[in-house]
């Protein structure tokens, strides 16, 4: 399940949708980006980037075995502290889980269509980000 | 076929999308960029640095050789920074 | 941070504790393990478990750039589909809080004395968490 | 000197504690499991496999042939399942 949307999101919460009355979940992982120091502003290409994360979603199950995975990502302007991003990662064997997250953290950094700006100035894309994705290859 | 721009290229250009019609010479994304360039200095100065330009055909991201086809859109954009 | 509980968690009210007003953290990984589809009880020797996962802790701070840790392990019998322990970690940047959350769940599985029961039969240690610790020597 | 015994250890013995006095000889936690060995039957089948007997001194894991010291509490469990 993936959604871009302005509104915060609750960690809690959607791990309940997640997990709800199964009992074949043996550990999820989450992660959470955070904005740091600064206001952010997220532009993005609404349509590519739920297609990309839908795309995303299946690479990761096609390489692990998962049980459920949730990934929310938030556009709009950004307070410092304030949630950018939520990834959730459910399966029977943790090795599984944190891998996809990490997969898909670093999958969704270099191919989801967003941009983030603070003030006038666009954020520039990082070789690290590159190199991250590029391990998974 | 419609184009459009995001990010650093949409406020260079000054706009969001806009519907061209490029010739038939124009076969790939490349092409359709220099294409573009010779519509005004605001293209040239967008599509100047064509290393950090990232393109997509109907949502799928596309390598600058990639062929057109017949798109229904056409979008560039810098290296995305969400996450 | 870490403590022993029977009481449940709420992962969200834990990242909100951990992140407080802070605005220096970017990246925060969550584990939760869960219990998959039988009743477990849980025994641990109290007060070592404790510092077990005060080392831990420390052991993934001297290794890596992390801003908070949070490990909570709950005891006493837990349901199908109950949180069993969680693991927090606030970081910069999102390999350290990976790196670390993965680390932190590897050496509490082979280092903190806590034992499962199932029913009437103890659950047995995997080689698969051993050599899972034996990565990061 | 205080021992305890965790999950199917502290079942096979039947108790979680006690208070021992070993003679001068035992010196290291192999021989003090082979010394609590001759109090009885539940002592030798709880240590029977030593391969899957872990030690703890003052709450630090310790080698079967960690010297005991003048420890205040030792604890015997089976590999760890916590997590």
């Amino acid at each position: 399940m993936n959604r871009v949307q302005t509104e915060d999101f609750d960690v809690s919460a959607e791990i309940k949708n997640l997990v709800k009355q199964r009992s074949d979940i043996g550990a999820v992982v989450t992660f959470s980006g955070l904005v740091r120091d600064v206001t952010l502003t997220l532009e993005h290409y609404a349509g590519m980037t739920e297609r990309e994360l839908t795309k995303i979603e299946a690479e990761a199950n096609a390489r692990w075995d998962l049980q459920a995975v949730t990934i929310i990502h938030r556009v709009g302007t950004l307070a410092p502290a304030d949630n950018i991003v939520l990834v959730i990662t459910a399966a029977a064997h943790r090795k599984d889980a944190f891998e996809a997250a990490e997969f898909l953290m670093d999958y969704l950094k270099t191919r989801a269509p967003l941009w983030k700006r603070e003030g006038d100035t666009w954020v520039e894309a990082k070789s690290s980000d590159d190199d991250a994705a590029e391990r998974w290859k | 076929m419609k184009v459009l721009y995001f990010a650093s290229l949409r406020q260079k250009i000054g706009k969001q999308e806009e519907n061209v019609t490029p010739p038939d010479n124009v076969r790939d994304v490349a092409g359709l960029i220099d294409w573009l360039t010779t519509r005004g200095p605001e293209y040239a100065a967008a599509f100047e640095n064509k290393k950090v330009v990232r393109a997509a055909i109907d949502q799928e991201h596309a390598k600058l050789d990639a062929a057109l086809g017949r798109p229904h859109e056409v979008a560039f954009f810098p290296p995305v920074t969400g996450g």
